[in-house]
This record gives C-alpha cells, structure tokens and sequence, in this order.
C-alpha cells in the first residue's frame, strides 16, 4: 500500500475550468505495492484530466484484471468505473462505448491482461478504431500473480523464479502500428513531463489512442542485477522460497529531453535505456515510426514518444454510421415500430 | 393400388442436393399450401456444408393441426441419386415416390408396396433452360408443379405466391410460371392424378403466419428496443442476427439523417460478443447477443461476471447437437443444464423458454424487461428446430401502451434529490433487488466501480466473509423475486381425473399435444404442463405434487429438464419418468405415445 | 487471571501485513511446533493484493489430531496496526492478546476478559539491526521467539528449523538466532511465561509430513510420468505449477545432455492450456493443466471436445471463492456443478476429489491412468484451503512395482497383426471404451481424422441420427464403466446403529472427523460418507438408502453435491439435508456441530 | 462437393523416393463447393508432400473449424488429422508438438479461424516458434457459416448480406512479419508453380512457417462486381432471400513470372491484381519486405511470394531445453523418480 496522494485537501489549489480541485479527480488509496509504477501513472491520469479540465463524470474507465487494473480505484472517483474480467476489457469497452457515444473512455489494462489473454481482443480494438485511450501499464511481467514473466518480457531476461526467458518479447507499439491504430505512444511511468502530455493529447484523439507505459513493478521486475539493496531480501527469498517480502521504495522518476537518452536504474539496480524522440519528429509518417523503433529496439534502447497520429481516422460511430443521440438516450418512442408497423409485417408471413 | 383419398393429413419429403435452389421452390411449396388455409409445417434437414450433399425438406399438412414431426413419409420427391436408394426405403407402405425418371431406376431399388411416379424433370429443364445454372434452378419448380398437380393443389395460389415472392424482381415471374405449368401439363397429360394423398381449400390459418422461430426472435429485439447486438456466427443462430439486422434496416433508420438507430456487430469471437453486451447493457443500452452451444461454452466467464455485477444481459441460444461441435445442423435441447447454472461458482440464470414462434418473438421482449428489471443475464432457449424452422403459428402482436420495464435505475433527478449514500448493491426494497446508476447519469453522484470480485453494499472492494455471503444470500433471494417476473407454466388439466402428468418444454409443445390426443383416444388422460421458464413457477411444484408420475419430455440424452426439476423443487426423482429423444431429429408425437403408453407405471397409476 | 495449563490444544492467530515477511517467520513457527511432535495445522488468510494489507496466519495445535479449522482464537500475535482494533475484538475471553508495545495500546480497545501482553518488538529490532529491511524481516523472528517462550515451546527445536532452512545460506543462521533470542530473552526477563496455553513434547506426528495439498498435486504429476504442463497463472492453482515444475528440474533433468524430460508452457491464457494438453494427449503424451474457476470457464468448450472426441485429459481445480473473479484468496467448494457438467450437450466427467495432501498426490497419480484408460478428462477438485496451506498428512508413498495404466492404445504391432479395418470408436470391449492410436505409429494403419463433430464407429464423420445416438449411449456406458475405476466412499459406520448419516468430501474432511466425535460425545451417533469421487461408487447409494436422514456437508452456498447425488443416484431429495458454509473460510467442526445436533430431523430419526 | 481428385489409380503414375504413389497423398471426396480454392490448395498440399518424399504418417494434419479447417479430411488419408474447435488449433498443435517433436506438423486455418477468434493462440504460436506449417485458406470471409465479412475482408468491399466493410483489414503476413515469424510467405489457391515450391520449403523450415494463401470462395466471395455469369442467380436470392444456389465452377488458376503482376478475375467476374516478388529478391531481408509489402497494398496489389526466412530461428524444443527422445516415448523408467527419492522428499517436509 502506497500513499501517493496527500492526505488532505491543500486549501491553496486551484479550480480548474470547470470548477473542480485536482483532488476531485484522485481515487480511494492505493493497495499497491509502495513504489510501483502504476501509482506514477495513475497520479499521471489524475493531473491529466485536472489539466485540461474534463468533468469526471463524462470519463469511464475499464481495466481488465491485474495490478494496473485495480488503479482505476485510484483515480476519478467520480467517474464510473468497471474492472470486468482478464483479458477482456476491450470488448467491454467496445460495448460500453456504443451504447454512448458522448462519454470518453480510458481503458486500463497490463502487459498480461493485453499480451496474453487480451491479444485478440486487443487486436481487435484496435481494428475497430474504438474510440478510447488504451493504457498499457508494461511491467514485463504478471505482478498480482507473482511476478511470472509476460509476453512482453525481454528475450533472455531473469523472472522471479530463476528461469531466462527464451521467447521474443511482443512490442505492443510495433504491434498497434502494423495493425494501423491512430495514435500510438509509448512513455515512462515515472516521467511526468512527457506521460501527462501524452495522456491529455490521446484523451482529445477520436479514435483509438494507444499508449504503452513503462512501468516498473517493485517486487518482481527484473529480479537479477545488481546485488546492492536487494541482496538480503533475494538471499532470504532463496532460502525460505516464500516470496513475503517487499521492501518499501520511493517510485523511480525521471525527466529527459526530447532526442535524449536517459539511463535508467530499476529497483534492483539493474538498468535500462529510455530515448526519446526528437521535437522535430513528424508523427505522421508511420513507416519513419516503425523504422526508428526497430533501430532503437536493436541498440538496446527503448524508445519513447508519440510514434504516430492519424489525424484522420473515420471513428467506430462513424464506421457504423449510428445517430449522434447516443444509443442508451434512445426512447421507446425512437425503438419501438408499433403495432401497426407489425400488422404489415405479419403480412408478409401470410 | 387402390386408392381412397386422404385429405390435408400427409407428409411430404423433398430429397434434394444443396445449394441447388431447391430450397426456395420448397418454401414457396410450402407457403402455397399455408395460402390454401393448411396447416402446414416444413423441417429442412441440411447438412454442415454449403453445396453437392444431401438435404431434405419435411412437409407435413395437418387439417387438426398437429405442428409436429409425424413418422412414416407419404410421398418423397427424391431428386438426388446420391440419397435415393435410402428415400425409397423410407417412403410408408402405401405411399408415393416421385423421381425423375429422365435417368433409369435401377431394378433393386423398385418396392412393390409403394407407387413409383416418374416425371422427367431434368429432361424437360435442359429442354427449356439454355444455361446449365437455369435448367438446375427450374428443376425445381418443375416438380413443384408437378407434386402441386398431384396433390391437387389450387395452382392459382402457387402462382399468387411465385408472384409475391419476385415482386421486386418481375422478369422472373415469366421463367417460373413457365416451369411450373412444365410440371403441371406433364402429369395431366401422362398420369392419374390427384394421387391418393391430396389437398383442399380450407380456413384453419385465419390469424396465423407462417414464420421461422429466428425471424421472430430478431423482430423480439427490435420491438423491445435492442440498440445493440454483438454476436459471432454460428449455425443455428446466426439468422437471429440476420433477422435484427433487416428490420433494423427498415425500421431503425433515422429518416431525416439516413443514420442508424442500432449498432450491429460482428464480434471476433463469442467472448467478445458477450462481453460488448455487458459493456453497453452497464452502460445502459438494450443489448444482446444470440448463440449456440459452443458460444455458450465460451462466454461462460463472462455470464458469471453478469451474475456477481448484476449487469443485464440478453442471451439468445439457439441449440444445436452437442456436445462440442456435435451435430451443427441438428435439433436438441441439450444446454438445459449448462445455462441453468452456468459458470463457476454459485450461479444461477433465469431461462425463458418458448415453443412457437410467436412466444419467440414475444418472449424476446420479455427477455429484456426481466433482465433490466432483475439486473441478470436472461437466457432466451430456443433449438434449430423452432428457429430455423418454418411453423405455423399465431400472428405477432404488440401492445402499444405498454411501456419498457428498464427496472431499477436511479436518473439523474432521483440521484439529485437522494440524501442518503447510494448503495449500488443495498438491498432497499428486500427483493434483493439493488439500484443501479449509469455512467455519466451525475457530475457527483452514483459513480462507483463495477466489479466481479466480492464487494460491500457499497461497491467497496472487500475480503469480508461475512459481508460477501450476505450478498450471495441477497442473490438468491433475488431468484426468488425473480420466480414472480417469469411466465408461468402453463397447466393444462385433463377433463377426467388422473394421477398421470406430462411435462414438456420449447419444441416438444408440438408432438405432445398430438400425444396427449392420442393417448386420450387410447383413454389415458394426463395432465399436461408445459414449462416457460427457470426459475420454475410454483404451479410447476403444486401441480407435480399432486400426480404419482410425470413424465418429462427432454430431447437430450441426460434428461436434463427433469435433474432441473428434482434439483429446484425437491421432487422425488422416481416421480418423474424421462421420455428421451437425442438423434437430432424433432422427437414426435407417435414416440411420446409409445413411451407413456406402454409403460409400466401407468398400470400403478391408474389402478388409484 | 488464575491459569491452569491447557497442553497442545489451542488457535494461535498471527495478524501481519503482507510482503514484510511474516509469512516465513510464521512457518517456521508451525514446522518448530510438527517437529516437537504436536499435530499442527495452519490456515494463512491473505488479501488479494501483494503488500501492504492485513494477513493472517492461524495455527491450530491439536494432540487429538484434529485439523480443521476451529471457531476461538486462544492467542492472537497482533503485528499489523492495521486490523489490531479488530483482532483484539477477536480473541476468546480468557485468551492472549500479544501486541507491539512499542506504541502505546488506544485504551478503549482494551478488553478486561482477555490479557494483554506487550512486546517491544519494533524498538528490539530498531536497536539490534540498521537497515529498514533487516529491522522489518526480523521484528518477525523476535515475536517468534517471545511467543515460542510464552507457550514454552523447545527452543532447540526452532533454531534446528532455522538452521535448516538456511542451510544454503549460511550466514542468515546467525542474525536469525539473534533475533530470536530477543524475543525469548524479552520475555525471560520481563514476563511471566509459560502462559496457560503451552506445548509440551509429544509423538503424534511419526510417520507425517506437513506439506500443502498444491506441492503435493505437482509431485503427484511428476510420479505419474506427465511430460507435459501447461497452465496460466492464477491463484490458488499457481503454486500447483511451481511444484511441477520445482520437481521436474530436481528429478526429471537427464544428467548427461542436461536436457529436460519435461516440457513446462506458461500459456497466453486458459484457453490455449488446455488445448496444449489436449494437443499432447492426443499425441501420447500424458499432459495436464491447472487451475481455478475462472479457467475452468473459460476451457468449457474445450471440456466438451475432451469429452465427445475422447482425448485424455487431467485438469486440477483448486476451486477458491466464486463466482466471476470472487475470492480469489479464499476457499469454497463451489464448481463441483460446474465441472461435474462442464460444456454445453449432454456431458459428464469424473472427478477425483482428495481430502489431504497425501491423497493429492495419490489422485493426482490415478488421475492419469484414469484419463488415459477411460479417454476422457479428468478433474482432480481441491481448494484453496487444501492446495495451498499447510496440512499435517500421512508420508507420500509409491508403489514402485506398479505399471502406468496408458489405456486402449493400439501400438505399431497390435496393428501390424490387425486384420480388420480399425474402428477408433466400436465398442469392442463393450465397456464403452473404444481403442485408440497416436499419430505417427504404423505407416498405413490407425491414421484417423479426430474431431468434435458426430462420426461413425469408423471416426467418418455422419450426421446419421442413428449412428449419433449410438455413439451417445456408448458414452454413457463408458461412464458406468468408470464408476469401477473410481476411488470408492469411504463409509465408518457408526457403533452403534444409526439411521442418520452425514456426507463430505475434500477439505470438509477434517472438520466432519471432529463433529463426529462432538456428536459422540452427545449421544448422537452417524454413519460417515466420504464422497472420493464422481461417479459415486456404489456404496454411496447402498448406504444412503439404508438411513433416513443424511446431512450433507457442502461448502457453497447451493448444495452443489447434494445436487449430483439427488440427480445422479435418484435419491429423495428429502433425505438429504444440506450443511453449508460459504464465507470463504474453511467450515469448522463447530458450525457443523451445531447445524447437526440442533436439526430437528434428529428427534424424528431417532424416534426410530 | 467437388471431384478434384481421380477416382481411380492411374497405373502409370510414379513412386516416389519413400515408395509412395502421388495417390497415397490423397483424401476422401471433397465435400466443399464445386471450384473452391480450398480444393487446390489441397491438391497442392498433395503435391508438395508426394514430392518431397515425406512419409505420410510422419505428418500430423490439425485444423479448427471452417470450409478450409474441413480440407484435412481431403488430404494424406494416412495422416493422423485433429479437426479441433473453432480458433483453437493453434494451442492444439503446440501441445501435440511437444509430445513429439520427430513428426512434422501441418496446421490448416481459415482467416476467420486465424484472424478473428484464433487472433491470440496465432500471435502466441508464432511468439513461441512453434515447429509447423500454418496455413492460412484465406477467402476473405466465413465459408462455413454463410459468408460473413472476416477480418481479412478488405475495406469498402461488399459482403453477400451487401453492407460494405468498414474494417481496415488484417494483413497476417504483416502481422507475422511484426512478430518475428522466421518463415513468412504469401500465396495464391490456384497457383500451383508458386504454392507447391513454397509448402515444400515451409515443410523443411525448421520452426513456426507461415503461408497466407488467398483463396476464392466460389459461393460467397466478392459478391458485388461484373453481373455477368452470375447475374440470374443473384437476382434469384435477392428475391427469396434464400441462400441455396451455388453453381459449379472450375477452379480458378494462374500462372505468371516472378516479378511480374496477373490481373485475375473471380468467379463473379471482379478482379484482383497479383504480383509476384522477383526472383532476386533477398529473404532475409525483413526491413525490405515490410517496405514492399507496404507499397504493394498501396498500388492495390496482393502481393505474393515467400517473404522472409530466417534460417537460424531458435525451435521451440530448443528453446524449452526438450530431451532428443519424443516426449511421448518416454518410459515410466525415464520419468518416475521412484519410491526411494519419494522418502528424500517426505524428509524435506518433516
Ligand atoms: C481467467 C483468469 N485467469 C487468470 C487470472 C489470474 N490473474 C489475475 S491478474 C493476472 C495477470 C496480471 O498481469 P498484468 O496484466 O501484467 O498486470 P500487473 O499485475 O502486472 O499489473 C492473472 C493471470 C484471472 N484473474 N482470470
Ligand atoms: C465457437 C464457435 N463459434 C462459431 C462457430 C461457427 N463457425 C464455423 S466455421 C466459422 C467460420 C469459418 O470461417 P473461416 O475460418 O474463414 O473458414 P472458411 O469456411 O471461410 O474456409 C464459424 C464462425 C463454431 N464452430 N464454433
Ligand atoms: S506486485 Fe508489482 S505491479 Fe503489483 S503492485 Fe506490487 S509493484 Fe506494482
Ligand atoms: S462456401 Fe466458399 S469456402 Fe466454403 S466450400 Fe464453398 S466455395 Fe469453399
Ligand atoms: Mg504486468
Ligand atoms: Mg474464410
């Protein structure tokens, strides 16, 4: 359980356009381990929506289940939430988005919830150009569960239990661009300056806006590494094989510049290498996008930023060619043809 | 053979080949005699593929209305060599086979016991049809008029619905008059004619239609305001989303913008169909999907999620044979139990259950009012043979006044003036009924988080035991709420006295009441009910307590009604005697009559 | 307070915080206890998150050897500020409240019937260790050592533990040592001790281990020879998948190559688990799953193929609590209905259903030849409860002379010597149990196309009615034939003679064992059935009939086995009278107890 | 139902290497429409096997659920086949590969199969390098269940119930491509001089090989375009609104040069463009292969020809670190630890 969110209301802060204090946009506390990424980036969505000052009401979010899918608790209290089941919050969301078109929607899920048991719904998401904002919380592995490794896992990389990972991680950032999303991003949990921007352009984008967050798991993530902090805790680990302790951590947070690298040292000290793209990046040329994200994939850094935005998309309303009164507002007086309507159809079964 | 005709009571089987036409010409065959005032009923028996192997088409004309499947087959039009060694066999002593005899028969198929009719039907098709795809297609229609002719159909009739059927394509009346008078003028110029078994004018369809069980399903949805229907394909449901989709298409389109009233999706598979109907019905649409038995396998996740958030769902199943991929173009009503508790878990879902089409179409409203008002999945059971089969049946209605029942909702006014912390799982009414809010209904109020993990009355997340067996205690006293919301069997005594009761379900309403004639004849009176819907009413228990023996009609193997029935209402399971049929086929009257008839409780039951 | 010892009976409940470490400390505690020779159990209750919020860990001593969970907590060690207010509230009067006195105690949660005892534990470890994880690691061994001396437990028995634990790391003995020293010494020096509840040396435990049911599970699948695991993550099955896989880099890495004789996939989901182990079934190689509720839903449609195509299957069940994702860190007893019928169609499976440990791994082991030698899937049902806590329990054994049982498998020389046309689904033996053939076994002989649609006893794929319901009753004969294969109940008659009875399964076990006594004790005497399996062998039936009244002992709330045993076994459904629990906690002998000793059947049936 | 294969055994016809007649490679009667491109595909399926000399019951047929999941049955009769569930194959032949990894495995897939419900098993088959064939009957729509739009349909085409697809379509060969497939190759139903070389090679390829094959539906594809032959027909069903006529057709064949491009008329007379990657092309260049893959979409043009192999892929046998000796062949000697480890064990637990 971490305490990311102060614990009264600061009478200095500010109303936003609408009129509501950033704390209205905070959810209950979190049951997270302390230091978790996931709490970064639910702070994140927090002052996202503070910022460009959207009513809570008019948010939905949905996750599916996992770590990353409880945050939902922890941000927009006042918006109504579902947390459905494994892997299948993007049929959910589908649902949820047709039956009200005039609702913004914000899906929350894991690299195991999307990568594993989601992948064709996500996939298909995708496909369907629902109108959403997709936020994978990417820790690499399955925290809730114990930290087995995922399909985003990096090839050859050390899980929890000892074993090297012998498959090829899935990009989901390449995997959203071949299969032609409108917006795709991918960010750092704990780097505010770039993620809360992010968020605040893929909440405006209409259509499927995609956004992998790095996003650190304090207990299980890249268990081998540097021997320093951690050693006592993995050497009693090792020999009660209980996995019972989590030590208390500070998130890790970091801020570079655009068309920098930045490394990184995880919780165990091990390392990575963030990098970010340029001011000068056209996010409109996808096949530049997966280009450089395949360089920098083979030299080792992950790359961040805003890939791509189709500014043009046709949105899944539009595909469907549905009313701008939003189905679930329909009355009877709209749906129902009457009984005289059915007495002409009676005729044709004569 | 001597001949003494029989009026409107036969049974005519087309053996033909698929995906040559030959079901449309059956169809209009069909609807001509329903046109004539006939009862009338037609069973296509297809197989999984799509062209070049057997198919065969049932008609069955009943003047007392017996809908059912009947044993023995009067007259087989046999137009496919692959099957028609078999179709000989199956012909009733006495009846006709009508073959084209352009080809030889060959001399061991001949049987002395029936009447052999030859029409050369694809001799005079290559005749008159230049392209090979003209002659298979008027093949068809040519021994339409040549049956037609037989049977002494009234051919201005045929020719009334050949009419209506191309209205919006004229230039093909002409070609199929043409074939039709072919099939007519060859058996008045070569043969006897009307053959033994044959037809008249009559007015036993006044108020009827004929209608498949789909087709109403679908229309079900529309008239109770399904916005949204998410569904995967799959035989035999899939002309319930065909049937949505069509009249949405003419009655949902916003005149004035030429936009949609509906959303209509093909999911990628049955697990996300449902789940975009959790999603929108949580959000407050209409919305519902249709399946099978495999689908139903598939969502069966999701349905507990339904249950434990209490999200109202409308699922349609449509059963086919099982189990796995089974028999995908065959009857049964084998998914009884696995919808009746399925998921994991403590789980339990309301099934309505109709026997026509009309109750399919009327059940379908129904269907959403109950689970708006209920908050749960409802299962709408139907089987192939109901849906995809063409049956008489009593015209749809719908009472305008009537207004939906969207069941416990809290708007935005309600949400303004309440004062007290909304509870979305508070049992405030004791019907164990809670209130629900929708998303965006209020800047402030009624947002909480969904969720199929154990919370408190207030939506909180937690591990309380206490708190969670009290919310599944409040479930099932929402199953008990939810008994008075479901039709009620229907109860049908008999005029005498009896100790003996029959008890039956969906598509076995039609062969048990020709049963139940039957063995009144035989001077066995029963008492019949007839199942509507799980949670069983409390007739269903009164009734069955005060027989010796019921006998429960399941065309399933397991006699899966009957374990619903011992399990929910504590019946002694020696009480009730299954009569089973589980080959695909439609059970019929004459096997429910043999059963009940010839076994040994009646003896017992009788001598009270 | 007086006090007069209470020797090895009592419930010491420690009230942590997850992820800091307690989890180890406390077991170390319960294997010092089983090590003095004392029957122990312990019941670790933990919220679904990974740090932060309340967990419990209950350890009951009991000389008498009962193992269920029992109602009155004697000691409660209260750790976790947290739920303290609460934990107080939960000690029996008369009992122990130990607490971290480094804080000062609210006064209104002071008791008068309870004592209180406190112990510096934060300050100890603040001042002996640096860092903030050693001070947090070992405040936990500082409250063992203090509890340890309280009850008077032999100290060289713990450190033995301790150096056994560590012995592949050395170093930790020392601070270990250290630390439990602090809190002995603490109390040496500062407190009266032993308490009324003590220990004292005993000899109940020769010939026991104390392991959870989950390792034992995974040891059983390596001792049958399964080659192949594939699973996905979820709790409570998860720690199944670790055992198997724990033992297989033990036991089945081929010393020479270093190569694996096992294959272990963490699947992308359910779905493809269980279609991996059908896969591998198929091709001969014993294979199998795990998992829990949501996972057995999702694998329905594949359950069904299991069943209809007659692959071999054998898939664990650690049933935790439902439905939907429910509780998933509790236990309950409550897809017993939704396995037993798994899939849409008319389905059965069997089901192995072990009470302890060491029948986990016994099932577990027969689970296999059953599958195999009835091609068909086989569920092995435990909990949460069973799987993942620790149970006292008989030594694992294994028969080495025994074969493996791979069932009717026709190898390259059965065919080579066949002379007729192989026929994978003719009931050659009629048993019901056709024979079948791995790919890839004989160049021209035994090659068939496996599939879940109806076929003929050839595998030729039919939609002929006929040859479907001969396969169907084929089916059905099969499972009469596996009724023999299955563990028979095991039934203890009562002394004296009884016509009430009282019925459980699986971890419900431990707790009946103890109500019978209680019941004893009161006059009131019961015959046992111990449900082993699914179909019920042929002394359930036998011995219900011969009582009036059997209570059954469910742990869900819709008497899910009462349900199979009215509808599989035909038994009045009056008879059998549900005990049910269904908080998520394990049932205890007193609720039991209760429910029995106050039913009113009770006058009636020993009226007789 | 179709006659695609003689009925009697031609006398002439040759052994091959292993002593097989090309016929021992066949199946029962096909029992799809009359010119379905199924139907080749099998019969290229026959080809390629008689010619390498694989023996037959060397090889292990799977499939889902579909017209083209169906085709099994019309191929190697001597070959143990697994007709599975709908989607599922996938995890079906991952579970028989590792059971033995001596067989070679072929898994045959519809594109509703594939690219709708079996989206996730396919992803994870080619993440895990699964060692088999998967091809892909890909018509655009669902045979089986009367010709509903898949996922593969292309945008703005018409479906036989005549609503226009919204839906951008899946490319799986991208898609394969995207997630390091090492054997990825298009082809077309009716061109045996491409299609059999191409089976062949994949058939040796030692890990996941991927053939997209497009493949008319003679009764349901591309339903709107020239009104030619099929003219009567149509306008018959509009009018009863009764799916049930299927004419006869011949198979549709090609053959045309490497690097060149063949307009080809379906069997209502609309017409595609194949082009076929040059001779020189470099397989195993993925980069390119994106590119031109890319390009050629957007010229209109289906691309066709293997890809990219990448030929030191890592099986998945070797990735799991599998013993040489089939699973399946282990005895109880090899796998039970045996009565005097069990007391070892018990010990660690007292
Ligand atoms: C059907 C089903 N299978 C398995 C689970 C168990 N489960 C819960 S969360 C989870 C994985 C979560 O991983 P991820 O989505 O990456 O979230 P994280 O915890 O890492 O944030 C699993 C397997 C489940 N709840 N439902
Ligand atoms: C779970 C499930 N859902 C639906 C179906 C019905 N179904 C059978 S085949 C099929 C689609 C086949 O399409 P495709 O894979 O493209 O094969 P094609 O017939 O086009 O070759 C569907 C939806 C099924 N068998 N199982
Ligand atoms: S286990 Fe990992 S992902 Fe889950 S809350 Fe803890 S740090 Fe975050
Ligand atoms: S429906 Fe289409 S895919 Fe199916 S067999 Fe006929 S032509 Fe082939
Ligand atoms: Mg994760
Ligand atoms: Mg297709």
């Amino acid at each position: 359980m971490s305490y990311i969110k102060p614990q009264f209301h600061h009478p200095e802060l500010k109303k936003n356009k609408v009129g509501y204090y950033k704390t209205d946009y905070e959810g209950v506390i979190s049951t997270l381990c302390a230091g978790c990424g996931h709490d970064s980036i639910s702070s994140a969505i927090v002052h996202a929506c503070y910022e460009i000052s959207l009513e809570p009401h008019r948010l939905a979010k949905l996750s599916g289940i996992g770590c990353s899918s409880k945050t939902p608790a922890y941000f927009l209290s006042n918006s109504h939430g579902f947390n459905s089941v494994h892997g299948r919050m993007p049929s959910v969301a589908t649902g949820a988005g047709l039956a009200n078109r005039d609702l913004i929607y914000m899906g929350i899920s894991g690299d195991g919830d999307t990568a594993s048991i989601g992948m064709g719904q996500f996939v298909h998401a995708v496909r369907r150009n629902i109108n959403m904002v997709y936020i994978v919380m990417n820790n690499g592995c399955y925290g809730l569960t114990k930290g087995q490794d995922s399909a985003t896992a990096d090839f050859g990389s050390i899980s929890k239990s000892g074993s090297e990972n012998p498959y090829t991680a899935i990009d989901l950032v390449g995997l959203a661009l071949e299969l032609n999303a409108g917006f795709v991003g991918r960010s750092f949990s704990g780097d505010k300056s770039q993620l809360v921007p992010m968020i605040k352009a893929a909440l405006s984008h209409p259509g499927f806006a995609f956004i992998d967050v790095i996003s650190p798991c304090v207990t299980f993530n890249n268990n081998q590494g540097s021997t320093k902090s951690y050693s006592y805790v993995r050497d009693h680990i090792e020999a009660t094989s209980v996995l019972d302790f989590v030590p208390f951590e500070e998130e890790i947070k970091v801020d570079y510049e655009d068309g920098t690298s930045a490394e990184l040292e995880l919780f165990n000290g091990s390392k990575i290498v963030l990098s970010k793209i340029s001011s000068h990046w056209d996010p409109r040329n996808k096949i530049l996008a997966k280009k450089y994200l395949n360089e920098s994939k083979e030299n080792g850094q992950i790359l961040t930023g805003l890939f791509y935005i189709d500014t043009e998309t046709e949105s899944f309303h539009k595909k469907l060619n549905t009313v701008t009164t939003p189905l679930n507002k329909l009355s009877k007086n709209d749906l129902c043809p009457g009984s005289s309507k059915l007495t002409d159809i009676n005729k044709t079964f004569m | 053979m001597e001949q003494e005709s029989l009026f409107n009571d036969m049974v005519i089987r087309f053996a033909n080949v698929n995906g040559t036409g030959s079901a449309s010409a059956n169809e209009m065959f069909a609807k001509s005699l329903f046109k004539m005032g006939l009862p009338v009923t037609a069973k296509n028996i297809f197989p999984s593929n799509i062209q070049g192997l057997p198919t065969w088409y049932e008609v069955r004309i009943s003047e007392k209305g017996y809908l059912g499947r009947r044993e023995g087959i009067d007259i087989i039009v046999a137009v496919n060599p692959q099957s028609l060694e078999q179709d000989i066999k199956d012909v009733k002593s006495g009846g006709y086979l009508i073959y084209d005899n352009s080809k030889l028969l060959y001399d061991n198929y001949k049987r002395e016991d029936i009447n052999f009719i030859g029409i050369p039907m694809i001799e005079m098709s290559a005749q008159n049809y230049n392209s090979a795809r003209h002659q298979q297609l008027f093949k068809n229609i040519i021994y339409v008029g040549a049956v037609a002719c037989l049977i002494n159909m009234d051919i201005d009739t045929i020719k009334e619905v050949i009419t209506e059927q191309f209205k919006s394509k004229e230039k093909l009346i002409p070609p199929n008059f043409k074939a039709l008078d072919l099939g007519i003028n060859y058996v008045r110029e070569n043969l006897n004619y009307p053959i033994k078994y044959c037809v008249k004018k009559s007015n036993k369809t006044d108020g009827k239609i004929i209608i498949d069980g789909n087709t109403a399903t679908g229309l079900g949805a529309v008239y109770a305001g399904a916005t949204m229907m998410a569904w995967y394909p799959i035989t035999p449901s899939t002309s319930v989303a065909s049937a949505f989709e069509k009249y949405c298409k003419k009655l949902r389109v916003d005149p004035e913008t030429g936009k949609n009233k509906y959303a209509f999706i093909q999911a990628e598979d049955e697990l996300a169909a449902i789940g975009m109907v959790i999603g929108a019905n949580w959000n407050g649409a209409r919305a519902f999907t249709a399946t099978s038995g495999p689908g139903v396998s598939l969502m069966n996740e999701f349905i507990g999620l339904s249950y434990f958030a209490e999200i109202p769902v409308v699922l349609i199943n449509v059963q086919r044979g099982g189990p796995s991929t089974g028999m995908p173009t065959r009857s049964q009503q084998a998914d009884v139990i696995s919808c009746a508790y399925a998921s994991h878990g403590d789980t339990k879902h309301p099934m309505l259950i109709p026997s026509t089409p009309t109750e399919c179409f009327e059940y379908t409203a129904k269907a959403f009012d109950l689970a708006e008002r209920s908050q749960t999945l409802v299962f709408l059971l139907t089987d192939l043979d109901l849906g995809m089969n063409n049956h008489l049946t009593d015209e749809l209605s719908w009472d305008d006044t009537q207004e939906y029942d969207r069941g416990k909702v809290l708007d935005e006014e309600m949400l303004e003036r309440m004062t007290e912390k909304f509870g979305r799982y508070l049992d405030v009414d004791d019907d164990g009924i809670p209130y629900r809010t929708i998303p965006g209904t209020h800047p402030t109020k009624g947002a909480y988080f969904t969720r199929g993990t154990s919370r408190d009355e207030y939506a909180k997340y937690t591990e309380d035991g206490k708190v969670y067996a009290k919310n599944m205690d409040r479930l099932s006293k929402k199953w008990d709420t939810i008994k008075a919301l479901v039709p009620s069997a229907r109860i049908h005594s008999s005029d005498q006295s009896t100790k003996i009761g029959m008890l039956y379900y969906g598509t076995s309403f039609y062969p048990s009441t020709e049963a139940t004639d039957m063995l009144t004849d035989h001077g066995i009176h029963i008492t019949k009910i007839e199942i509507k819907a799980f949670p069983f009413s409390d007739n269903v228990k009164e009734t069955i307590d005060k027989l010796d023996f019921v006998f429960v009609v399941d065309q399933n193997r397991d006699g899966q009604m009957r374990t619903l029935l011992i399990n929910e209402l504590n019946i002694d399971p020696h009480k009730l005697i299954s009569v089973l049929n589980y080959d695909g086929t439609p059970i019929t009257a004459d096997k429910i009559f043999k059963e009940i008839s010839s076994h040994k409780v009646l003896d017992l039951a009788t001598q009270n």
